[in-house]
């Protein structure tokens, strides 16, 4: 496989996120506004896998839907690969905790979705999506409708027409939080698999499992009341062994870090 | 059987495995053979069923129990019913009534699903004029047939504009509550990966509304011919509903009796046809109950 | 006041009828002067009116037991009659009323000019369009030419002739003049009133009033009294020192302006009578279609004694 | 506003908390606060657009766009109105309807609920039975008057049968249904802890069928009005629909229109009803936006 | 707190539950039958906790579902507490995977469903409700609508409903399957709490996750193809601390015998 440094020691890379001074603020729907992002300065080079945590509400989807451009920054400036969130849109992918699936399509369907919207011709739009099925262990599964596949196996076409985008920059909001404990570690080798296979792509990864954040991420920043409490390089070598990594030293020293911070 | 869930009558097993192989495996084509030999265990009783109403029928017409114009015969209906086919009566009306629910059916339907799936989009206009609608939709439909023939004159289009105020509500409630099933997530997926509203339209909300169109669809369509006949009673040139106000004023009952059988049996058929439609258009659902 | 038909076949208060009528129309005058003039209760009836819609609704609601007595016509009680129903046909009797008629701007002028044109008639197959079609056939005319057009009832009649989409209907002499004074000009075709309307105009009848048999047997002194009461408003409607006030109650009951129900008073006073002769009563049979409904469903010499 | 979701015209709070929090606090009650002023907007352009339509109404008299058998003036049907009320015409009348439809509303959603039930238990014999009842539903019941009228005579009884033949179903449907909806789940727990089949209807049935019959008795009521309307117009002593039918064969077309808009106000107000009788049965739905 | 023996070493304790030579056969839909457990021996003694894993389809619920007298044995008898498994359902508790809540019942309101089957008058039903909200920290949260309810509450609504009812015996289907890792382990440790305060009651936890079954019962049992494969008594002292519990020797052990025989 393909070299494996930590995202952190390659300081010349590109950066593929850069946020700057980057405040969010709701309109309170009982008036008056609510800041939830308070200054928020964040570089994130280009292949690094950074993981998000922090408790509940503290604004990690709010972060994550700025660099989608769902949300706009109140002030400061968000740029991904350079250029604004919108127009960076074509090289993003996005995953979400439930998979979101659509229903009324098979999951060759479901993987064709994005390359469709994007208006790939039907004959690539096909190969495509049968490679990532392939490639997501999916393959002779091609024609059954979401009902008809476990929920591990919902989240592998979620993960296939994610990367069937090839996007540079990958958006996952608590993408394993509804597989139970079992599927969960299938899955996550599958997805470690993927992106260790090529080409790391910039990974922006939510979770509330600090566990899971340690084990799969470069490094790992936590959130809290709108702000960056704790960033920390994890710097455990990689290919990683997700069953025996949770014994490594170090793993545990910033577990324990970061529960006492959180 | 050793399983006992005695209390219970629905019965659904119980470990409902996530994954189901594709259609083409042994199990499945098993799981076929039984379902076609419940069908026919069902055909049968059907069958059963309507030759002991046809005999109730008779033993009622024999017995006299109702007053003697009311009080036809099966064998009389036949007759008659066999009398208008050959004279071709039968053929022509069924054939002008069909015209004119299926150019409702399809109209209203139309109209009707895009107006529920624009109004589950805009909650607050659709909180303004739902009280309008409740009420356009509580006018009785005969006493606004005067209108109806000053607007339309008296024919096809008349019928058909009668039954769409039906049917036009039916599928508009069955599409608007269909829209509310979006998920988000589906939305904010499409966002990033940058669709365009068109393409939201075709390619989330029909879907999504899909189902429950249907169900609107189906119901719409028994109620495009009650509208239709009902607007012929009224007053029209032909149809079905025509022929029975002309045969039920002159006390033909017998004639009256074939004609709503008829009726009753078009309706049957057309809401197979919409079941079988319903069937292959949502194969993506995951069945109720196998 | 509610709770589904009486159903008293006579079993009841045999005093009291519940009396099904086609209100607002000329057929009925007679209920309405008598009740306008309490002829009802100078015979000890009490009589409640039941309006209906139509003239099979009226035979309906008299053989479901809504109502003991009823207005029927040619059109609706021969029919029934004929389907087994056992009725008795009660006085008075009102000689033909019906003309056909056509818009003044469907340019019809006669009979012959009707083929090829569309005809309004309450329902398809009912006594209106073996009218016409009795007429035009006495006058070698073709009435399969004719597209019938079941238009229901007087509104959308009106409407449909109003906006054109009916060339001609077939009206009662009061209709006719609503027409008119609802801003439809019409030219009448034939009329049972000036011989245009051949035999059928001579001999036909368009209104009179049923009982059920079984009711007439068990009443036959409740029947008779409503007989009594009708012969006196006969003689009441025929006086010609009452016409003010006949004509007073037709434009109240029919809806038109005093004018139009004087003109409509002079050509039907002479239309109504009590006894019936059994020639004219096989004709009507024979105009419904119903030739073996004999003479003995009338009820000959009520209410004269 | 910072957010945007520029493609979407649905938003939804994307990260719901599971938690919410019980209705006293304050958070609550702000939010009740806001609701409260939407209602207010909203039920001002309810009004102005009622104002609109009256308006258009006059200028369409004013104008002679209509026939003048048809053409009438809101102020005419304001002036039948008054009369009307004065007389004690309109209330007698539309008390006889409103009995009407109570009755026979209630009537055939029991009827049509347990029925509906019962078939949602028994997925065989609804099979078996189901191509009947769409027949039963599509017979024309204009087309049945005359059978009504000789079985029930022309009355209160006669409306509410024929009422009861549109509500029946419509509830019916709703409530097999709703029975679909059951977790196997729960009627295995409720076997387990000994529930009686008394209890598995009332505490497990009834409830799980709720909302789908609820659906079914809004239209339901509805569909009462319109059938006891339509068969006072085709015949009756008494209500509104017998007014409306007389009054139009008298061409008295304002009056006909006083009363179809006295129809329309009655219908929003029941459906009214209906809609805050359901939010207080169903609160413990989770409301569909917040 | 009470003793903490653990099941196995009081053989002198009355027996909870008793099969002997138990098949299951079920009708299978396309003819012929389908044997599913193939000659089960268990003795269960009063107050034992008792894990089974086993495959998907190894016949776990059916196992369970036969003690709820929700199937009966094709062979073999049978007894709960000395009677049939009919007759003793009164002192069973039944708790599964999905929480199996009443949408239209408040929190409150499902606690006592149980007791209004059996007919408890209402004050004293309200009482022991509230008694066990209490219990699984859910006080002051009566009044909501499971909606209102997260995963995790709702599962301390199901074990307050189960454990109001105060049954001998605990059956128990993967009850904290659906719950997202973190907690998991808090209503892990709920039931513990709540198991370890009292009399202990006989529990059947059916589990997919070798290591909840080590950390939790007294003794697994291994179910694969019908029989019994493996039966072993954990040993472990008690209280346990599930946080730490991973780390002793014996749940290693246990867990790896598990793990190659599974
Ligand atoms: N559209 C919105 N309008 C108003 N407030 C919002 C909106 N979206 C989010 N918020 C608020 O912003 C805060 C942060 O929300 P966010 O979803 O980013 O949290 P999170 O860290 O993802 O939480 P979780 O772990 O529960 O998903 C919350 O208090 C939330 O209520
Ligand atoms: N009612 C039934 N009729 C026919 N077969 C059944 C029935 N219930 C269960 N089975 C079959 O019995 C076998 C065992 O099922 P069971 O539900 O006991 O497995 P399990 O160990 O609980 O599996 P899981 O871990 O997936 O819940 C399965 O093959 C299943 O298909
Ligand atoms: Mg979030
Ligand atoms: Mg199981």
């Amino acid at each position: 496989m393909t070299e494996t440094t930590t995202g952190a020691t390659r300081a010349t890379t590109p950066t593929a996120i850069q946020m700057s001074g980057v405040t969010v603020e709701f309109a309170d729907p009982l008036g008056g506004t609510k800041q939830v992002l308070k200054g928020i300065d964040l570089t994130v080079p280009a292949g690094q896998f950074i993981a998000l945590v922090g408790k509940s509400g503290c604004g990690k989807t709010t972060l994550l839907n700025m660099v989608a451009a769902l949300v706009r920054p109140t002030t400061g400036t968000v740029t991904v690969g350079g250029e604004t969130p919108k127009a960076a849109r074509r090289n993003l992918g996005f995953m979400l905790a439930r998979d979101a699936l659509l229903p009324w399509r098979t999951a060759q369907g479901n993987v064709e979705y994005g390359l469709e919207l994007r208006g790939v011709p039907k004959q690539e739009r096909r190969e495509t999506a049968r490679r990532w099925l392939e490639a997501v262990h999916l393959g002779g599964s091609e024609r059954l409708w979401p009902w008809q596949l476990s929920q591990g196996m919902r989240q592998r076409v979620a993960l296939a027409r994610t990367w069937a985008l090839d996007p540079d920059v990958l958006l996952m909001d608590e993408p394993f939080a509804a597989l139970d404990v079992t599927t969960r570690v299938a899955v996550q080798e599958e997805f470690l698999r993927l992106w260790q296979s090529e080409q790391h792509k910039t990974v922006i990864f939510v979770t509330h499992d600090l566990g899971e954040a340690i084990a799969l991420a470069d490094r790992v920043v936590l959130l809290g009341e709108g702000r960056v409490l704790y960033d920390v390089e994890v710097g455990l070598e990689r290919p990683r062994d997700l069953q025996t990594v949770a014994g490594e030293p170090r793993y545990q020293e910033i577990y324990n870090q970061l529960r006492s911070s959180i | 059987m050793t399983r006992e869930l005695e209390e219970m009558t629905i019965t659904a097993p119980d470990n409902a495995t996530p994954v189901r192989e594709p259609r083409r495996d042994p199990a499945e084509t098993a799981r076929r053979k039984l379902a076609r030999r419940q069908t026919t265990k069902v055909r049968a009783l059907q069958a059963l069923l309507l030759v002991a109403w046809i005999g109730l029928w008779q033993v009622t017409a024999d017995q006299e129990w109702l007053d003697p114009v009311l009080g036809k015969s099966p064998g009389q209906s036949w007759d008659y019913f066999v009398g208008a086919i050959e004279s071709g009566e039968l053929w022509t009306n069924t054939k002008a009534t069909m015209a004119a629910v299926v150019v409702s059916w399809v109209l209203a339907s139309l109209v009707g699903a895009v107006c529920g799936i624009a109004l589950g989009l805009l909650p607050t206009v659709e909180r303004v004029i739902s009280p309008f609608l409740d009420a356009a939709n509580a006018m009785p439909r005969i006493a606004l047939a005067p209108m109806f023939i000053v607007a339309f004159g008296i024919g096809m289009t008349a019928k058909v504009a009668l039954a769409c105020t039906l049917v036009f509500f039916i599928v508009l409630s069955g599409a608007r509550a269909g829209v509310r099933s979006t998920d988000s997530e589906w939305l904010r997926l499409s966002a990033v990966l940058g669709a365009t509203k068109l393409q939201l339209f075709w390619k989330i909300m029909l879907p999504v509304a899909t189902p429950a169109i249907f169900a609107g669809l189906r119901l719409g369509l028994i109620y495009a011919l009650l509208g239709v006949v009902g607007s012929e009673l009224i007053s029209a040139k032909d149809g079905l509903g025509q022929l029975i106000a002309s045969y039920s004023s002159l006390f033909q009952m017998e004639a009256v009796y074939a004609i709503l059988i008829l009726l009753a049996i078009v309706a049957v058929l057309l809401n197979q046809l919409m079941v079988t439609a319903e069937r292959w258009l949502l194969r993506w659902q995951a069945p109720a109950d196998v | 006041a509610c709770g589904g038909g009486s159903g008293d076949g006579g079993d009841g208060d045999s005093r009291k009828i519940s009396l099904g009528v086609f209100p607002n129309s000329i057929l009925s005058l007679p209920t309405a002067v008598a009740m306008g003039e309490d002829f009802f209760g100078e015979e000890g009836l009490e009589v409640e009116r039941v309006d209906a819609k139509t003239g099979p609704e009226l035979i309906a609601g008299m053989i479901g037991g809504t109502t003991q007595i009823a207005g029927a016509s040619t059109g609706t009680a021969f029919p029934a009659m004929k389907e087994g129903q056992d009725l008795k046909i009660l006085p008075p009797f009102q000689g033909e009323t019906k003309l056909v008629i056509a818009t003044e701007k469907s340019g019809i002028t006669e009979l012959a000019d009707l083929e090829g044109k569309t005809l309004a008639v309450p329902a398809r197959g009912g006594d209106a369009e073996t009218y016409v079609v009795q007429i035009m056939e006495e006058k070698g005319l073709d009435p399969s030419k004719i597209t019938f057009l079941a238009a229901g009832g007087p509104p959308t009649l009106a409407a449909a002739m109003a906006n054109g989409k009916a060339d001609a209907a077939v009206g009662t002499t009061s209709s006719a003049e609503l027409l008119e004074e609802t801003g439809t000009e019409i030219e009448v075709l034939a009329s049972p009133h000036d011989d245009t309307a051949g035999d059928r105009g001579e001999q036909g009848l368009s209104a009179f009033y049923a009982t059920t048999a079984d009711y007439y047997e068990k009443n036959a002194d409740t029947v008779d009294s409503f007989c009594r009461a009708m012969v006196h408003t006969m003689e009441f409607m025929a006086d010609e020192a009452n016409k003010d006030t006949v004509v007073d109650y037709l434009a109240e009951w029919v809806g038109l302006s005093p004018e139009a129900a004087e003109r409509v008073y002079e050509l039907e006073r002479d239309g109504w009578f009590t006894e019936l002769e059994e020639s004219r009563w096989q004709a009507n049979a024979g105009y419904a279609g119903a030739p073996d409904v004999g003479f003995d469903h009338v009820v000959t010499g009520c209410g004269q004694n």
